[in-house]
């Protein structure tokens, strides 16, 4: 009764598979670009190198100063030579990374989840629930973020990575909101969100379990970006004096040694090495970024 | 015209930097001099010897100073300056004359008015600035003026044209620095009369135009950024022999990149010890050093300050009370090497709260507390700290677990690693030192902290500047919200009166006050110099001659030039 | 006995606009409809695009809010209440959508898709709910392997019959069927439609049919109701409609479809150029100043057509 | 009217789109021609390679990721060699072309206008006082009832009727030899399609341009065109005058699709299915005959290895033999 | 907008005051007297509850009196109007500089997707992204303010030039033109990979078919319709553009010794001048809805689809 209806054929071509938008996609576009292959497995590299080493370096040890050494060339005795402090820039490199990045990640994580959730049952319901989160949306884009962080961080007494970390957040998950907010609204408008409700699905269900996935590569694309941004904002705080405290190795206090012309010129091996990691992920994540961008817009594929 | 120092790993040694430098040159006609203000911030442009706060606007106003007494060496008036001072000690008088002839920048006579001006304004109830203090209320008549209950100050009179009569309520020798409420600049009251005294602050008098005594006068303000000045050509030592100054502000992290470019001559002010390594391999400069007037502490908490009474009160149960434990402390403190590494011997180890610019008054033959491991672990064994649960720190005599909270500020370069350094320091003797909020505090912060007592704070660095009069009274004195270490004793509230008491008019009483006081600080240990200071100055090598000296009488006059432009 | 009466639906839009964003005036997206559903039968929605169709199947089905009206379900208002959960007119109702492909969730198994108002209404054990799952796709003419597939793997036809599958899984008594087959090819509509009358037959179901296709809903239709503007022209059965129309509005769409018949086309578009004049000409008669349809009244037992009350003896 | 001239000549175009390295032609092999003064429709169920015809004649594709081979001849040159300058003078002024969507084939930001007059500055040597007479002109000829206000609109201000009724104008701006028409009036209601072919119509008369119009809805072609090819998979497979083609057509395909319209006498019938889907491009079968797999009840012996079109009368050609033998499975093929 | 600005004054200045210290702890000199100290926090009101202290703070805004500034002993709005214009004027230079670099090669880069070009632009813009602004900064300054001297160094203008001279105005654009080049040449990311990604979907858009299909020139097509639908978005940004240049004035001005806004703010942070903390995050909010607003007044003209007729 049913031979009529399936081309056999071509339908068993099909193997099981994934919807076109999920991680084949994504693997076939990788796969293309040289380049964001490249910066993925560089990436992973890297990230593995630093998490793994880092376990092997007692911090206080690390962060023992002595004067003598002071700005030691790379060298016998310090391999990227050291800081005004004696102590080693490899190690602080190492240390420095990983806090950056855990730093980075966790404000991602924490932007991503207040943004994406906001963003999502705002662009769902729509009507009054995305009247007022969008006025707290828009009263926090009026928000001088820079300022207002600058101004927390010196009327916070005790201002540890913690600190850092929430302070951050709360200014950061308003982009990705606003951002997933416009996308949920047009996701929410598609007809298997309303067949969904028609046939009685809980709206949390809906939103989470149906449309979520649905938008997952943006929000990967966009988490990506965040992350990177975010690894690039820690430095500036930390040039203006409001990030970490020096005695905790970053990446941002590193570079911003760069900031004393003599450093700047002549010691480079304090602020340079740093820098080119900070560009190395920048680069390799947006590369990254870039290539899941292309796989979830059909109109920029490659493959 | 490099400065010495050939070594360039090692530390600069004080003796190779001079006071002086003549440059060689035929000097040309004229030439403006290029100053670098180097500041991150715009000055603030009140160029009012009374109502300045930033020490910049005072960098500024150095070009065109209003000052009427000159100094030694000592900071002690003597009878160069355009007013001479005269002392009637036994009627709390202080009688200042000025010279005949002399010229304000607009052209006017310098009259005794023009003296009195300054304390008119300072005392009057519109004044919102800080000299409106417990010196300046010791003329009498001050208080009564400022609460509006008189016209004028009825310790002021002019006796005549050039006389000036000051009466005090009590008089010490620190009338002699331009201490105890004397007032050291004038003021155009041709000028001011005029202005009431709220709206000072925003008047051209101020803020465009002032009118000034010195060497130059005030031709051009872009605000915040630059000043233009003119040859004065009514100065009283004769007009300068250069057309005009123009200081600039640089910001901090390229002054030494101008200075080595050749951008500018020299710097309003000195530079911070810390830049010396960027500018000591530059081939256009000589780099003059001098001392400066201030030291650096190490501070401990031993009480509170009642903020009701405004009385200090020890409290034998703090946990710095111990002075051996302080004593120690001390000892621990590789300073040395600090200073060697990191301050290329521009600052040195203090053994003394008197910096030694202060000849009469420093004690030399103090020990100090210098660098001694084995004498520090010492101490600490026999006043009872010893490590009794073996993790290499030492217990109170209690057998408490020992930990000691430290407030350091932040700003200076270096300052981290400093902390650092001297935890580790106090570390290898056995004291566990931590930071108090976990890192370095700013410095309104720490301020707030340190002079609210707060309980998170142990032991705290700190520095003072200490103003032309040494005097500790409004350090260390019982009443004084600036003791910060709130040690008190009957015996040091005793040593300091003598210091400002009526015999120490006599020098050598003074001096032998001065010296048995530093003696017991240094033997109650209830702060702890560590170090002394120097200021470098960069000079280019157009400047014929420039004089950082304190004692010879160098006047910006004199200065001239040997070239169009500044050596690259 | 109908099981379901719509009793004079409005849905209004509002129109946000200004320097508050405040409303400034609504859309009359549906402006005072009214209909009855009887088991078994279909009813036509037929109109241009734009003139409230979607709205009047959503509204219905309880997608959109009701500004006004009443919807009664065997006796019972449920007019705003139908987004109740496990509702038995949430179960009763369902809906297949225009565009198959939407409708579907891309991310979801066959298996899921069709599982979800199962999971939702009747509480099945695993195995019965895969029983019932192979059950439904042989009902729409799937083989069971189907079922661990996704959606893009189908072609247009078969993901609207997925959709199909899951609107009757639930037994509704009535399904909303919004434009089910314009998105298709001709030889796969023609799947779709012998599709829907198959299993309304066996079913016993009710189909509210929107379509603008008047060939299509011709050829589905019991019933049929000419919508324009928010509101009916006219209503009535397919032969009231096709065989005597008596709306100029309801002439016009009928003059306007192409017919496979090229001999004839002279003729039909002198026709139409003549219903067209004819409309701009009566048109005023039709319609109030504002140009809003007048209301229904009947002509026969089954016929009604909007026209003022006056105007009864003109037609 | 005189049908006799040929405009425009296709012979064995093929257009290849590239997937993963490989092209693929979604149009396989047509030849066609279009004469002075006819309609010709091309009809086909989505996929089949109309668009892919249209766009190939004037030369719209990517050229990165596609590859026209063949010739279509127009006035002695070949287009399909023709370099994109030469192309430019070909396209607007001797072709023009209407596209499906009216709404996002008119640029958002710029006025009616000038979008129309667009094309006259570069093919025509009017002035500019005489390019904006043309334009309203233009408006006024496809029905445009207040052609200054609209060519001051922006394309959001006018309805889908209005909108199409623009880009028929913009496409006879320069009085075109040859109009193609790619699924006019797919996206409007039936009121306004009527007056959409009627428009056309009207104006193949008045100009006696050759219109190739591509549709899939064989009513439309039965109201307006005068010849009529029907492509499936790339290929054309019947090609003949539109009363013939209604009233005897001839291969399976076409019969297929033509009992599976709703008739409007057909009301309780079942209609008839096509069984088995349209091959994707890549796994188009590239030889033998393309529908057998959807007729399977056909022996495979009725079926020409290498099916070319046959003349079955004057101008009705059908490709492959399987037409002879042609039946349906059975009256209204039901789904089960 | 009202709310917004009185909600946000309201939190800075709860916040401005939580900061320890205040604007006279930075007055402490042995030389200075702790008692006056206190007088002066006295006559300034720090030891009022907070809501009085924001009510006579509020009520003088609401008369145009944003207080005076601790530190500069001047009206707030003096202070800061002269730093404000600073600030703007840089920010505009920054923007059309930004926009010189950026627009160029962000259609470069769709132009000629994925080619050799494409990829080198894509990649500067990362690049720029990742370095931090200071440390470009301070590289430009050294190398093109100091060694080769091709720039003033600091300043808004050179002191010997008499105001509203033409030398004198030359002069204020020169002083901002090595801020402003390094400002653009970092801030360029969003824009090129924005304008890049847009082109390169204007170019499969329906309309672009339709004007090919008219035969016109294909640097035509390109002209007048690809480039002009895509800056669009871009025209839309323009506000927020601005409104982030401003922010990120605080970097720049203080590397450059640029008195503007950014480097007040840090100045008044470190001097606890509340009342010009205040009034600058005030002005950076009022700005930023300004900035939106300007956005979508630009949108409005430039977009005939929301234009209001
Ligand atoms: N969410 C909405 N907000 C405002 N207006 C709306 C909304 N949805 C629909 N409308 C308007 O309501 C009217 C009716 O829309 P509806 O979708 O019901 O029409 P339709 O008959 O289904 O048209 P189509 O044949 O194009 O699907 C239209 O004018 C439409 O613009
Ligand atoms: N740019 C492209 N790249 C790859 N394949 C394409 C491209 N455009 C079309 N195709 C494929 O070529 C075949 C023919 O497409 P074409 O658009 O010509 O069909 P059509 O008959 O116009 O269909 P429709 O009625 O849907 O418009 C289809 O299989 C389609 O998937
Ligand atoms: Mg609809
Ligand atoms: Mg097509
Ligand atoms: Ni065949």
């Amino acid at each position: 009764m049913s031979e009529q209806l399936v081309n056999t054929k071509s339908q068993n071509e099909y193997a099981m598979s994934s919807p076109p938008s999920g991680f084949q996609v994504i693997i076939r576009e990788f796969k293309k670009d040289k380049l964001a292959m490249f910066s993925l497995v560089g990436l992973f590299v890297t990230l593995l190198a630093i998490f793994i080493v880092a376990n092997f370096i007692d911090q206080d040890q690390l962060m023992k100063v002595s004067p003598r050494d002071k700005f030691a060339e790379p060298g016998e005795k310090f391999f990227f030579g050291a800081d005004q402090g004696g102590r080693s820039i490899s190690g602080q490199l190492i240390l420095g990374a990983r806090n950056s990045i855990t730093i980075a990640f966790f404000v991602t994580l924490i932007t991503g989840f207040i943004g994406i959730a906001v963003g999502l049952i705002t662009g769902y319901f729509g009507g009054w629930i995305d009247n007022i989160f969008m006025r707290i949306i828009d009263f926090f884009i009026t928000i001088p973020s820079l300022m207002i962080i600058i101004v927390l961080v010196t009327m916070i007494p005790k201002y540890t990575v913690t600190e850092f970390i929430f302070i951050m957040s709360t200014f950061l998950w308003v982009g990705t909101a606003r951002l997933v907010r416009s996308k949920s609204l047009t996701e929410s408008r598609r007809d298997y969100v309303n067949a969904s409700k028609t046939m009685g699905t809980r709206d949390t269900t809906i939103i989470f379990k149906e449309i979520m996935p649905n938008l997952s590569s943006i929000l990967i694309v966009e988490m990506t970006l965040n992350f990177a941004g975010n690894v690039g904002l820690e430095t500036g705080l930390s040039y203006l004096g409001f990030g970490l405290p020096p005695s905790v190795p970053s990446l941002g206090t590193l570079v911003s040694y760069a900031n004393n012309p003599l450093i700047l010129e002549e010691k480079w091996w304090v602020w340079l090495p740093a820098s080119l990691l900070i560009l190395f992920l920048m680069l390799a994540i947006n590369y990254v970024g870039q290539a899941i961008r292309r796989s979830a817009d059909a109109k920029q594929r490659l493959g | 015209a490099c400065t010495g120092n050939d070594d360039s790993s090692g530390p600069a040694d004080l003796t190779k930097f001079p006071l002086v430098v003549d440059n060689e040159g035929e000097a040309i006609e004229g030439g403006t001099l290029k100053v670098a203000l180097g500041t991150d911030t715009p000055f603030q442009g009140i160029f009012s010897w009374v109502l300045y706060e930033d020490s910049y606007d005072a960098d500024i106003m150095g070009y065109a100073s209003n000052v009427i007494f000159e100094t030694d060496g000592e900071f002690l008036v003597n009878d160069q300056g355009i007013a001479s001072l005269e002392v009637d000690q036994a009627n709390n008088k202080a009688i200042v004359k000025i010279r005949e002839g002399i010229k304000w920048s607009d052209g006017q006579a310098l009259k005794i008015e023009d003296l009195i001006q300054p304390y008119l304004i300072i005392g009057h109830p519109d004044y919102e600035g800080v000299r409106y203090d417990g010196d300046f209320q010791n003329i009498i008549g001050a208080v009564d003026y400022h609460n509006g209950k008189a016209d004028t100050i009825s310790g002021l009179k002019k006796v005549d044209d050039t006389t000036l009569e000051i009466s005090f309520t009590k008089l010490s020798p620190a009338i002699f620095s331009i201490g105890d409420g004397l007032w050291g600049y004038a003021e155009p009251s041709h000028i001011m009369k005029g202005i009431p005294v709220g709206k000072l602050l925003e008047s051209d008098a101020v803020r465009k135009n002032p009118v000034t005594l010195g060497a130059f006068k005030f031709d051009k303000i872009v605000p915040g950024e630059s000043i233009q000045f003119a040859r004065n050509e009514h100065y009283w030592k004769g007009a300068a022999k250069l057309d005009g100054v123009i200081v600039k502000v640089v910001p901090t992290s390229s002054i030494a990149k101008a200075i080595e470019t050749g951008k500018y001559d020299m710097t309003a002010g000195s530079l911070p010890a810390t830049t010396y390594p960027e500018v000591r391999d530059f081939e256009n400069i000589t780099i003059l050093a001098q001392p400066e007037l201030s030291y650096s502490y190490l501070g401990f908490k031993l009480g509170k300050y009642d903020t009701t009474t405004g009385i200090s009160t020890m409290d034998p149960q703090a946990k710095m009370a111990d002075v051996k434990l302080r004593q120690a402390m001390g000892y621990a403190l590789d300073i040395e090497q600090v200073n060697e590494v990191y301050y290329y011997g521009l600052r040195s180890r203090a053994n003394s709260l008197i910096p030694p610019v202060f000849e009469s008054y420093y004690d030399e033959t103090l020990e100090g507390y210098t660098y001694n491991v084995d004498k520090a672990n010492e101490i600490l064994d026999e006043a009872g700290y010893v490590d009794t649960d073996g993790d290499d720190l030492r217990e109170t005599p209690k057998g408490e677990k020992l930990e000691i909270k430290m407030a350091s500020m932040a700003g200076d370069p270096i300052a981290e690693e400093m902390t650092t350094f001297y935890m580790q320091n106090w570390a290898d003797v056995g004291l566990n030192v931590v930071l108090s909020t976990g890192r370095l505090i700013e410095f309104n912060s720490y301020y707030d902290k340190v002079q609210s007592d707060d309980p998170e704070i142990d032991i705290f660095m700190a520095a003072w500047s200490t103003g032309t009069n040494p005097s500790p009274a409004g350090l260390y004195g019982k009443e004084s919200a600036f003791n910060f270490s709130r040690y008190t004793t009957p015996k040091l509230d005793e040593l300091i009166a003598a210091i400002d008491s009526k015999k120490a008019f006599d020098i050598d009483y003074r001096a032998n006050a001065f010296h048995e006081w530093q003696l017991y600080m240094e033997k109650n240990a209830p702060v702890i110099p560590t170090q002394f200071r120097t200021a470098i100055y960069t000079i280019n090598d157009r400047v014929k001659h420039y004089d950082v000296n304190l004692e010879t009488d160098f006047d910006l006059n004199q200065i001239e030039l040997t070239a169009e432009e500044p050596i690259k | 006995m109908s099981f379901m009466q719509i009793r004079d639906l409005h849905v209004h839009y509002p129109i946000r606009g200004g320097f508050f964003n405040d409303v400034v005036d609504h859309v009359l997206a549906v402006d005072g409809i009214s209909l009855e559903f009887e088991k078994g039968k279909t009813y036509g929605l037929v109109g241009e695009s734009g003139c409230g169709k979607s709205t009047t199947g959503k509204a219905v089905i309880g997608l959109e809010k009701i500004t006004s009206g009443r919807i009664i379900y065997e006796g019972e208002d449920v007019t705003n209440k139908r987004r109740n959960r496990n509702s038995s007119f949430n179960r009763d109702i369902q809906m297949i959508f225009q565009d198959a492909n939407s409708s579907l969730n891309p991310r979801k198994r066959v298996q899921d898709i069709i599982a979800e108002p199962i999971r939702n209404f009747l509480k099945l054990s695993d195995l019965e709910e895969k029983r019932k799952i192979n059950e439904l796709l042989a009902i729409v003419g799937m083989p069971e392997d189907a079922k661990f597939k996704y959606a893009h793997e189908f072609s247009g036809g078969q993901k609207q019959r997925i959709g199909i599958a899951r609107a009757i899984a639930t037994n509704p008594k009535l399904i909303i069927a919004d434009e089910p087959v314009s998105a298709l090819d001709l030889s796969v509509q023609a799947q779709v439609l012998n599709f829907l009358k198959d299993i309304q037959d066996e079913l016993g179901l009710s189909y509210l049919f929107i379509s603008h296709d008047l060939g299509v809903v011709k050829h589905m239709c019991d019933y049929i109701s000419i919508m324009y503007k928010g509101r009916f022209v006219e209503s009535g059965t397919r032969e009231d409609i096709y065989q005597s129309p008596k709306h100029i509005y309801t002439k016009r769409l009928l003059s306007a479809i192409p017919m496979i018949e090229p001999d004839t086309r002279q003729a039909r578009k002198k026709e139409r150029i003549l219903v067209e004049e004819n409309f701009h000409k009566e048109q005023h008669q039709y319609f109030d100043e504002n140009g809003r349809v007048f209301d229904l009244h009947p002509i026969s037992a089954t016929h009604q057509v909007a026209m003022t009350a006056k105007e009864k003896w003109v037609i | 009217m005189v049908i006799s001239e040929e405009l425009l000549t296709i012979r064995d175009l093929h257009t290849g789109y590239r997937i993963k390295d490989i092209y693929y032609d979604a149009v396989d092999g047509v030849s066609i021609s279009l004469k002075k003064n006819e309609i010709l429709a091309i009809v086909g169920e989505s996929g089949c390679g109309k668009s892919t015809l249209a766009t190939s004649i004037i030369g719209l594709h990517d050229h990165n990721k596609t590859r026209v081979r063949g010739g279509i001849y127009y006035k002695n040159s070949n287009l399909a060699s023709l370099d994109e300058e030469a192309l430019n003078n070909i396209r607007g002024e001797e072709i023009g072309m209407i596209f499906q969507d009216p709404l996002s084939a008119l640029n958002p930001l710029m006025r009616i206008g000038e979008q129309i007059e667009e094309s006259l500055i570069y093919h025509s040597k009017l002035s500019k006082e005489q390019r904006i007479q043309r334009v309203l002109n233009l408006l006024y000829q496809v029905g445009i009832p207040n052609p200054e206000r609209t060519a001051n609109q922006f394309p959001h201000q006018l309805s889908g009727g209005m909108r199409q009724r623009v880009i028929i104008a913009i496409a006879i701006s320069c009085k075109p030899n040859i109009i193609i028409a790619d699924e006019p009036t797919t996206a409007l209601d039936v009121t306004i399609q009527a007056q959409i072919l009627d428009l056309l119509s009207e104006l193949q008369m008045e100009t006696g341009a050759g219109i190739i119009l591509i549709t899939h809805d064989l009513g439309v072609v039965a109201e307006v065109a005068d010849r009529v090819a029907v492509m499936y998979a790339g290929q054309i497979i019947e090609e003949a005058p539109v009363e013939e083609l209604f009233s005897n057509p001839k291969h399976p395909y076409t019969r297929s699709l033509l009992n599976s319209i709703p008739q409007m006498n057909s009301e309780n019938e079942k209609l008839q299915v096509i069984q088995g889907l349209v091959p994707s491009l890549a796994k188009l079968p590239r030889t033998g005959c393309r529908f057998s797999p959807r007729i399977p009840w056909i022996p495979e012996s009725n079926h020409e290895a290498e099916p070319s079109l046959h003349e079955v009368s004057p101008g009705h050609f059908v490709r492959c033999t399987c037409f002879k033998y042609f039946h349906f499975e059975s009256e209204g093929g039901s789904l089960r | 907008m009202i709310p917004q600005l009185l909600i946000l004054s309201l939190l800075i200045f709860i916040m401005a005051k939580q900061m320890p210290g205040d604007p006279f702890t930075g007055l402490i000199t042995p030389e200075s007297d702790a008692n006056r100290i206190e007088e002066l926090r006295e006559e300034a009101g720090f030891y009022d509850p907070w809501y009085v202290q924001y009510a006579n703070w509020i009520i003088g805004v609401a008369q145009g009196d944003f207080g005076k500034s601790y530190t500069y002993k001047v009206p707030v709005a003096d202070l800061i109007g002269e730093r404000a214009m600073n600030t703007l004027w840089l920010s505009l230079l920054s923007v059309v500089l930004l926009y010189l670099i950026a627009i160029p090669l962000g259609v470069l880069a769709g132009r000629y997707q994925d080619t050799l070009v494409d990829k080198s632009i894509v990649l500067y813009s990362f690049v720029s992204y990742a370095i931090p602004t200071f440390v470009l900064g301070l590289i430009f300054l050294f190398l093109f303010g100091y060694q080769l001297g091709w720039f003033p160094t600091a300043g808004t203008v050179d002191i010997k030039y008499e105001e509203s001279t033409k030398a004198y105005i030359w002069s204020k654009i020169y002083h901002m033109l090595l801020p402003a080049i390094t400002y653009a040449v970092l801030g360029t990311t969003g824009v090129i990979q924005y304008l890049r990604s847009e082109i390169i979907d204007s170019k499969s858009m329906d309309y672009v078919r339709t004007a090919r299909s008219k035969g016109i020139p294909i640097r035509k097509v390109y002209s007048k319709h690809i480039f002009r639908n895509s800056l669009l978005p871009i025209a839309a940004f323009f506000g927020f553009t601005i409104t982030g240049l401003l922010g990120g004035s605080i970097f720049i001005e203080s590397i450059f010794g640029y008195p503007g806004m950014g480097q007040l703010f840090m100045q008044s942070i470190s001097s606890r001048d509340y009342s010009v903390i205040t009034a600058l995050v005030l002005l950076f909010g009022f700005l930023t809805l300004l900035g939106s607003l300007l956005s979508d007044i630009i949108m409005s003209i430039v977009d005939p689809r929301i234009r209001i007729d």
